[in-house]
């Protein structure tokens, strides 16, 4: 292998990091799920490290699994998104703050 | 995957293909209630295969252990998704659900709790988990014309995708330090796997805290209460009762098998499991909507059951098991009281609109106050039961702090349960607009009491089959 | 042989009361339906156990004996049994119950749910005394709370949310101690022994390490205090016993209060002997102090029924100095006055009802010239009063003096102490019936005297009053044996099966 | 006829007393009175016929077991001896005079029922008292003569004070019955039984200081119901009640239950020279006390009552020298003299038309003869005149004292023999207001019922001659009484001298003489004045009750209040209050973090993921 299985981890690490402060620190609707996907990426990316350094294919596969649910997400988070954007005019995230307590 | 791995699937087969077939049929504009009708019947027919369906211990593909305990929950989940749709007839006209849709997605979020259930690794745990939340991410928002449904929508997907993101992380990580998803490799958590050990703890860091999140210990917990109020309320009933069931019935396989209480894990779920009990009771205390107390007491629950986790062993499992099954009748239940009092376009905000209901709607107001009992832990319900197992199995292993949290607890705990009673018996004059109960949803509130009570009196047969069905 | 024993007569004892109450409930379109049943079914209940009483009363060991397997995962079982103590308390409750429906007759609203609770309580009452499995007992124990909370919630005075709550709370706090307590006992129990089982029977022969007793010992002690109540747990129940409705006090005074003493009899005391034992001083001096602060906040009591809601407090007082004393004489005592206070509160409660309906108020100051309105329920009064300040010949007096015979024979400090009391039970009761009877008349509208009804309530316990303060070894014989059984610390032995 | 037929004596007015309970108001007033005053004379009349019973040691008669546990057995027993015969005797004699009496009392009272109910319990309970072998027997009598005497006097219950006065005598005799109870409970200990018979067989063999201290007890106790220091305050009070219950009650019985019950267990209390002593001291401090009191009254049944008090006093004071048959001689000849002077101060009230003020009487003597004359009988007794019963018996027990020869009995003596002189003082104030001078009554007198007069002749023959039941043998006599009682145990004997019990009779009757004089000097003619302080501070009993109210009733009724309010709700339920409260506000606090925002859910989660993996990395690091 290349690459150690350190550094993917480390870089998949950092990557899935900044996925989380970008949910964490945008408002913005489509800005938090961009977020999401680039914290799924960084799983996608470990998985195939790993797999590659166990010389597995189980990994792969989950990586397999885990595009397909990625995108089945992200169907629902745009069709959400038009939802939203029809009940109010905003997609600030926090603008949905009716039920509170 | 051969004939004979479908065929122990077959239960799971029967929700898919149900709910594929209804999800077609919906292009031909079927009339809600029948295509809610069918819905029941595929849910009742997967209940019924798994009832008959005896495959035998069968490891599918790695990924799903077909047995006695994947057959228990095989049952269970289709009745609690037969009783979802069942209490969905009027609500769900009402509010102009369409019907294909609306009876699909509940059978693919039951078939995705099944298949959870079954999980023996973590690809088909994620998979399973996935399963549901997506389909539950459509149902919370179903309703189109409540902007409550549409935030709690939000809610529940922007929190939901960073679990999933933090899980499958986890599980990446997991797999990065030990080469393998199986669950009964990966639970060895010694610190003999050497250099891979931190990764292997972080890992399962972020898997608890996505799962904490499905299940909403505390801190994880604050998206519940909105979620439960802005979904439909056959669809919270779901979601409180399938999707957080489904969730411990997998925690159950992945930590059963490791003596949790010798884990680093330990100090963590103690902490988790008393914050649960504590927080969330307080938070209830002053709640005057009974879905959001609903939600926190929720949370409550979850730290009962964190903690006969943590127990372990055949006492702390059978436990699980049997709060599971009661906690599922009468959640449902109560949701489904909330459901019986919605009209047409709203759905009851705070506790003045049970006023007088006591005496109003007998029926539906004496559920409740089972309901709400047996959450308590009042005998002779099915709460007090469980709640018993769980102390049993707490004391048993030697966590008399935390069972003396949780007495605690459900002291307080009763003070909240009792209010919604106040306000059924004993407020004097009716809010409660009078209105007569379809049969479904009485036969759905008859059934849930039914099971509350009889867990409640003659609880040996069900502790008797868990016994039996244990990993 | 006795003709009922082929009969499940303990379950049926506790299963009819139950299945009345479920008929009050489902017979509810039909006019006046409920009221009958519940007279019906209490009835019959008093009837089965007084023919318990009068056959069933010289007879060795366990009068009746049920024992069921239940709960195989926990080993719990459905172990009913009946000595003379349990017997004894049955037919207090079966009276009482009896004189509950009577004086709610014309209860308004929901009366068929009125009545249907009435019955769930004596349900769980009857549960309670009759239950020799810790873990029926408990469920029992809890499920008493709930009809009460909802009869003092529901047809309640002024406060009644805030005393119904109380009252739940308070109990519900001791009891899930004694829960978490008796699942300790169990695993030692069957860890020491390998046989896993909740049967008293079978748990007082284990062997506890002294320190772990004495916890176990307190959480069953908490819970039952808070019944009895000792102070300073009691303040649940002069809220309780006023915002209560005339057969809710009636009931909680009467019985209620005494599931607390008979489970110290019958549970904590043979579980833990050592720790118990050891507390004998602790118990005596709550109790001294339950009898003269009891008393002397009932001195200043204006509402009449709070008053004589912590006489209540004062009285149990003696009942837990008789318990601690811890011989013979002083533990017939303790059981005599059981029957004593459920008899004479019981009938006074009923009165201050009566009054209470006449009057529409129970303020002392408010009330006076009673005799002159209604003589025959003033002289009822006075004489139930008499009754309770202790006058000899009436029926707490015997209680007492035996309590206080048996106690200065081995504690006379104590017993010197309570006698103290005495005097003022006699100041509180006085100013009591002064308030109510003596004075002016207040108010000129005319006021009808006694009923039929309420005369058929008073008259079998003004009866009783005199009998127990007679010839009080009628109810007393019943009860050697398993006092005698308990001061050696024994039990009859268990009877596997069933009947003998 | 068997012995059982005893229990008849007592049970009688029990059941005519029920059959007023339960029907009275039903009947006419005829058959109510008749059944009332059939049920005490047919007592009599069965004590008499009865009484051959009586003789040498009695005889004990069991009824049935009352209580019965363990060791402890206690039968309804009566012992019929010479001591209780001659009581009960007196008891019923006594009643039956003034139950007739009470019926021309009572002729315009609509409540005559359960005037005659409670009177005839009353009957009971004290033949219980008087006739029960066992203690516990006859602390049944015992607090149900107190309650009679609670109900009797708060008779009039519309007016607040008469049932106050009614409570306070409970409530203090109350008092005095815990030690009475202390005392039998003790008595069980000791002796493993309740028999007075058996107690008093066995007290000998008691060490003396537990002795002593039983005899204190058993005075207490006698003391409160013998309106003894410093158990008195409730006998004034009491002659809020109809007179013929002052009479029966307040005069003649309930109150010289105290010296009955110590003369019952004279056995015992005889072991304890100390006990005595105490009670000698009692018996005479009281007899003083309540004579100055008297002596400032103004009530006529209140003179009365301080008398009662005082001369109950020298039955306490000839107790303590051992005198019993002489106690119970001053006993008998009280309850005469006593219940006449109360009937014939019934009769004066009534003659004023319900004035009981003797400062706005005077002159009655031209009015009403016949009241003058009875009514003299019974004072004289009272002030000892020479020769009337009075004179014996207050003698005997006088000569009984002094013959003790020893400081403290001479002390006693001469406290006694001054308290006699101030008998005669009062005896004569009282005649001299009611009686002489000229009238200060404004308004007209009432007409007397016949039934008011005459049940009074009898007694005052009664009264004036019953002297020759103990006759002094210097007068002649026999002390017969003494004979009779000698069963009843009595202390050491000290025989006087004739000489001496001549001085003594000397010195009684020149304080009759003086105090009369006295009287005649500052009564004969006499004008109301503004009172001296000295004249309010024996009028109010010393302050008595002020005393009482500011040490007792004030401080009870503080710490009530400060329990209640203070304790119970403020602390205990405040305690658990606020812990609800914190609850709520704690919960009500982290409501706050469910903002409904999406953003600060994100961020909790964070911060929970952050402390997972510190706490991973805790463990990495720690290996």
């Amino acid at each position: 292998m290349i690459v150690p299985l350190s550094h993917i981890l480390g870089f998949s690490s950092a990557l899935f990091v900044m996925g989380l402060a970008c949910v964490l620190a945008r408002r913005d609707l489509i800005m938090i799920l961009i977020g999401i996907e680039i914290m799924l990426n960084a799983v996608g990316l470990a998985l195939v490290g790993a797999s590659a350094f166990w010389q597995k294919v189980d990994g792969q596969i989950f990586v397999i699994f885990l595009m397909a649910m990625t995108s089945a997400e992200v169907a629902i988070s745009l069709a959400m998104v038009v939802y939203l954007r029809r009940q109010k005019a905003t997609l600030d995230a926090d603008a949905y703050d009716g039920m509170k307590g | 995957m051969t004939w004979s791995d479908l065929y122990a699937l077959l239960p799971v087969l029967v929700l898919i293909f149900g709910s594929t077939v209804l999800l077609m049929a919906g292009a031909w504009r079927a009339a809600f209630s029948t295509m809610v009708a069918y819905g029941i019947l595929f849910s009742l027919a997967a209940a019924a295969t798994a009832v008959f369906h005896t495959p035998g211990s069968h490891d599918v593909a790695g990924f799903f252990l077909i047995g006695g305990y994947s057959r228990f929950f095989s049952i269970l989940w289709p009745i609690v998704a037969a009783l979802t749709l069942t209490i969905s007839f009027r609500y769900g006209a009402d509010r102009g659900f369409s019907g294909g849709e609306y009876a699909a997605l509940i059978l693919f979020a039951c078939a995705g709790m099944v298949l959870l259930s079954s999980a023996s690794s973590l690809v088909s745990l994620f998979l399973g988990l996935e399963t549901f939340t997506l389909a539950l991410y459509i149902l919370i928002a179903f309703h189109k014309g409540s902007p409550l449904g549409a935030e709690a929508g939000l809610k529940y997907l922007v929190m939901g995708g960073v679990a999933t993101g933090l899980l499958a992380f986890g599980i990446a990580l997991i797999f990065a330090a030990t080469g393998t998803f199986h669950i009964s490799e990966v639970s060895i958590l010694d610190a003999s796997n050497g250099q891979f050990h931190a990764v292997t703890l972080f890992g399962w860091g972020m898997l608890l805290a996505g799962i904490g999140f499905k299940i909403s210990l505390v801190p994880f917990h604050l998206w519940t209460p909105d979620v439960y109020q802005g979904a439909p309320s056959p669809v919270a009933g779901l979601l409180a009762t399938g999707s957080k069931g489904a969730v411990f019935a997998a925690l159950v396989f992945l930590l059963g098998n490791l003596q949790l209480s010798r884990t680093p894990l330990a100090n963590l779920l103690w902490v988790l499991s008393a914050a649960s009990m504590l927080i969330g009771t307080l938070c209830a205390l002053r709640q005057n909507n009974l879905k959001r107390m609903l939600a926190y007491s929720s949370v409550v629950h979850m730290g009962y059951l964190l903690l006969a986790l943590l127990a372990g062993g055949t006492s702390g499992h059978t436990a699980i098991l049997f709060y599971l099954v009661a906690y599922a009748f009468v959640n449902l239940g109560a949701f489904a009281v909330v459901t019986v009092f919605s009209s047409c376009a709203t759905e009851p905000q705070s506790y003045e609109d049970f006023k007088g209901a006591g005496y109003r709607q007998p029926l539906a107001a004496a559920a409740l106050l089972v309901f709400v009992l047996s959450l308590a832990g009042i005998p002779p319900t099915a709460g007090f039961m469980g709640k018993f197992a769980i102390f049993y199995a707490a004391i048993e292993t030697g966590y008399t702090g935390l069972a003396l949290i949780g007495i605690l607890s459900s002291l307080v705990s009763l003070y909240y349960y009792l209010r919604p009673v106040i306000i059924m018996y004993m407020s004097g004059d009716s809010n409660t607009p009078s209105f007569s109960m379809m049969a479904s949803e009485k036969s759905v509130l008859i059934l849930c009491l039914i099971a509350t009570l009889i867990l409640g009196v003659y609880p040996g047969p069900l502790f008797d089959v868990i016994t039996g069905i244990l990993p | 042989m006795n003709p009922l024993s082929s009969l499940p007569i303990l379950s049926l004892l506790i299963w009819l009361p139950l299945a009345g109450g479920l008929g009050c409930l489902f017979l509810r379109p039909v006019r006046h339906a409920s009221r009958w049943i519940a007279l019906g079914t209490t009835g019959v209940v008093f009837a089965l156990t007084l023919f318990l009483f009068i056959t069933g009363s010289s007879k060795n060991g366990w009068l009746f004996f049920e024992d069921h397997a239940w709960i195989s995962r926990f080993g719990i079982r459905y172990t009913l049994g009946m000595d003379g103590l349990s017997l004894l308390m049955t037919l207090l409750t079966a009276f009482l119950l009896i004189v509950a429906v009577l004086i709610s007759w014309q209860v308004s609203p929901y009366p068929d749910f009125f009545f249907s609770l009435l019955l769930l309580i004596e349900c769980g009452i009857m549960g309670v005394f009759l239950s020799l499995d810790l873990v029926l007992f408990y469920l029992f124990w809890e499920i008493m709370l709930i009809p009460m909370f909802f009869l003092i919630g529901v047809w309640g005075h002024a406060r009644r949310l805030y005393a119904a709550v109380k009252f739940f709370l308070f109990t519900l706090a001791g009891s899930l101690l004694m829960l978490l307590a008796l699942i300790s006992l169990y695993l030692l129990h069957g860890q020491q022994t390998g046989d896993y089982s909740f049967a008293l029977s079978a748990l007082i022969h284990t062997q506890i390490p002294p320190n772990l007793a004495w916890w176990l010992y307190g959480s069953f002690f908490v819970a039952f205090a808070v019944k009895v109540p000792l102070v300073p747990v009691h303040t649940w129940l002069p809220d309780a016993h006023t915002e209560a409705p005339t057969a809710g006090s009636v009931i909680l005074a009467g019985i209620l209060l005494k599931t607390g003493v008979y489970g110290l009899i019958r549970f904590g005391f043979p579980l833990f002997p050592g720790p118990a034992h050891a507390s004998l001083p602790i118990l005596a001096v709550l109790a001294l102090a339950g009898i003269f602060y009891a008393a002397w906040i009932a001195y200043a009591q204006n509402d009449a029924k709070r008053l004589i809601a912590y006489s209540s407090v004062a009285h149990l007082g003696f009942v837990i100095l008789g318990l601690a004393a811890w011989n013979l004489t002083a533990l017939e005592g303790s059981i005599l006055q059981m029957v004593n206070h459920g008899i004479t509160t019981g009938a006074l409660f009923s009165m201050v009802g009566m009054i209470d309906q006449r009057a529409h108020t129970r303020e002392i100051a408010r009330l006076g010239g009673l005799w002159t309105r209604v003589p025959v329920l003033g002289a009822f009064f006075l004489f139930f009063s008499l009754a309770s300040l202790g006058l000899p010949g009436l029926n707490n007096f015997t209680g007492e003096i035996l309590i206080l015979l048996g106690t200065f024979t081995t504690h006379p400090v104590w017993a010197a102490l309570a006698l103290g009391g005495v005097v003022f039970a006699a100041i509180y009761m006085l100013r009591l019936v002064q308030g109510v009877l003596w004075g002016p008349t207040k108010g000129d509208e005319p006021w009808t005297d006694l009923s039929g009804r309420e005369a058929l309530v008073l008259i079998p316990l003004a009866i009783l009053v005199l009998w127990l303060g007679l010839h009080p070894s009628t109810f007393l014989e019943p009860v050697r044996e398993p006092v005698q059984l308990l001061l050696q610390g024994s039990m009859f032995p268990s009877m596997p099966g069933g009947m003998p | 006829m068997t012995d059982k037929t005893l229990f008849l004596i007592p049970l009688l007015p029990l059941l005519c007393g029920a059959l007023n309970v339960l029907f009275g108001m039903r009947l006419p007033r005829q058959l109510s009175q008749a059944i009332a005053v059939g049920g005490v004379a047919s007592s009599t009349v069965l004590t008499l016929v009865l009484w051959p019973l009586s003789a040498g040691a009695g005889t004990h008669v069991t009824l049935f077991t009352w209580l019965d546990s363990g060791t402890l057995h206690v039968p309804v027993e009566i012992l019929f001896d010479p001591l209780s015969a001659s009581m009960t005797l007196m008891v019923t004699g006594v009643s039956t005079l003034i139950h007739l009496y009470a019926i021309g009392y009572m002729h315009r009272d609509a409540d005559y029922a359960r005037f005659f109910a409670l009177l005839n319990l009353f009957v009971f309970a004290m033949l219980t008292i008087v006739l029960a072998d066992n203690l516990l027997l006859l602390f049944l009598g015992w607090e149900g003569v107190g309650f009679c005497s609670y109900a009797l006097i708060g008779f009039w219950y519309r007016e607040e004070k008469n049932a106050s006065a009614g409570r306070k005598a409970f409530l203090v005799t109350r008092v005095g019955d815990v030690f009475l109870g202390i005392a039998l409970l003790w008595l069980f200990k000791l002796f493993g039984t309740l028999s007075i018979s058996g107690i008093n067989a066995g007290a000998s063999q008691l060490a003396p200081h537990i002795l002593t201290l039983l005899v204190v007890l058993l005075l207490l106790g006698a003391c409160g119901k013998s309106a003894q220091l410093p158990l008195m305050t409730w006998l004034p009070d009491a002659m809020a009640g109809p007179t013929p219950v002052s009479a029966l009650i307040h005069a003649a019985t309930m109150v010289t239950a105290g010296v009955y019950l110590l003369c019952r267990l004279f056995p015992l209390v005889s072991l304890s020279s100390t006990g005595l002593a105490l009670i000698s001291a009692v018996g005479a401090v009281t007899a003083f006390y309540a004579a100055t009191c008297a002596l400032a009254q103004r009530e006529i049944k209140k003179v009365l009552a301080y008398s009662t008090m005082s001369q109950v006093g020298y039955m306490f004071l000839g107790v303590g020298t051992g005198a019993v048959a002489g106690s119970m001689f001053h006993l008998f000849t009280h309850a005469f003299f006593k219940a006449l002077l109360f009937m014939g101060a019934g009769c004066i009230i009534h003659l004023c038309g319900e004035e009981n003020d003797i400062f706005k009487m005077g002159g009655l003597r031209k009015k009403s003869p016949l009241v003058f004359w009875l009514f003299l009988a019974g004072a004289l007794c009272l002030a000892g005149a020479p020769l009337s019963s009075g004179f014996f018996s207050k003698d005997g027990l006088l000569a009984a004292a002094y013959a003790h020869g020893t400081p403290f009995y001479l002390t006693i003596y001469i406290l006694g023999a001054f308290t006699a002189l101030l008998t005669a003082i009062y005896t004569f104030r009282l005649l001299y207001l009611v009686f002489g001078g000229t009238s200060r009554f404004t308004g007209d007198l009432h007409g007397l019922p016949k039934l008011m007069t005459w049940p009074l002749i009898p007694l005052a023959l009664i009264a004036l001659f019953s002297g020759v039941l103990n006759l002094p043998e210097i007068f002649g006599g026999h002390q017969w009484l003494d004979h009779l009682l000698h069963a009843a145990g009595s202390g050491e004997s000290h025989p006087l001298s004739h000489m001496q019990e001549w001085t003594l009779a000397g010195i009684a009757t020149a304080l009759f003489a003086i105090g009369w004089a006295v009287a005649h000097w500052r009564y004969s003619r006499f004008t109301p004045a503004q009172e001296k302080k000295a004249v309010l501070f024996f009028l109010h009993g010393w302050q008595a009750d002020r005393l009482v109210h500011a040490t007792l009733i004030t401080p009870f009724a503080f710490l009530s209040r400060l329990f209640w309010q203070g304790a119970d709700l403020a602390v205990i339920d405040g305690i658990l209050e606020s812990l609800g409260q914190g609850c709520q506000s704690a919960g009500e606090r982290l409501r706050t973090l469910t903002t409904g925002r999406v953003s600060s859910y994100l961020a909790s989660l964070a911060w929970g993921l952050l402390l997972f993996m510190l706490f991973f990395l805790l463990q990495v690091v720690q290996g």
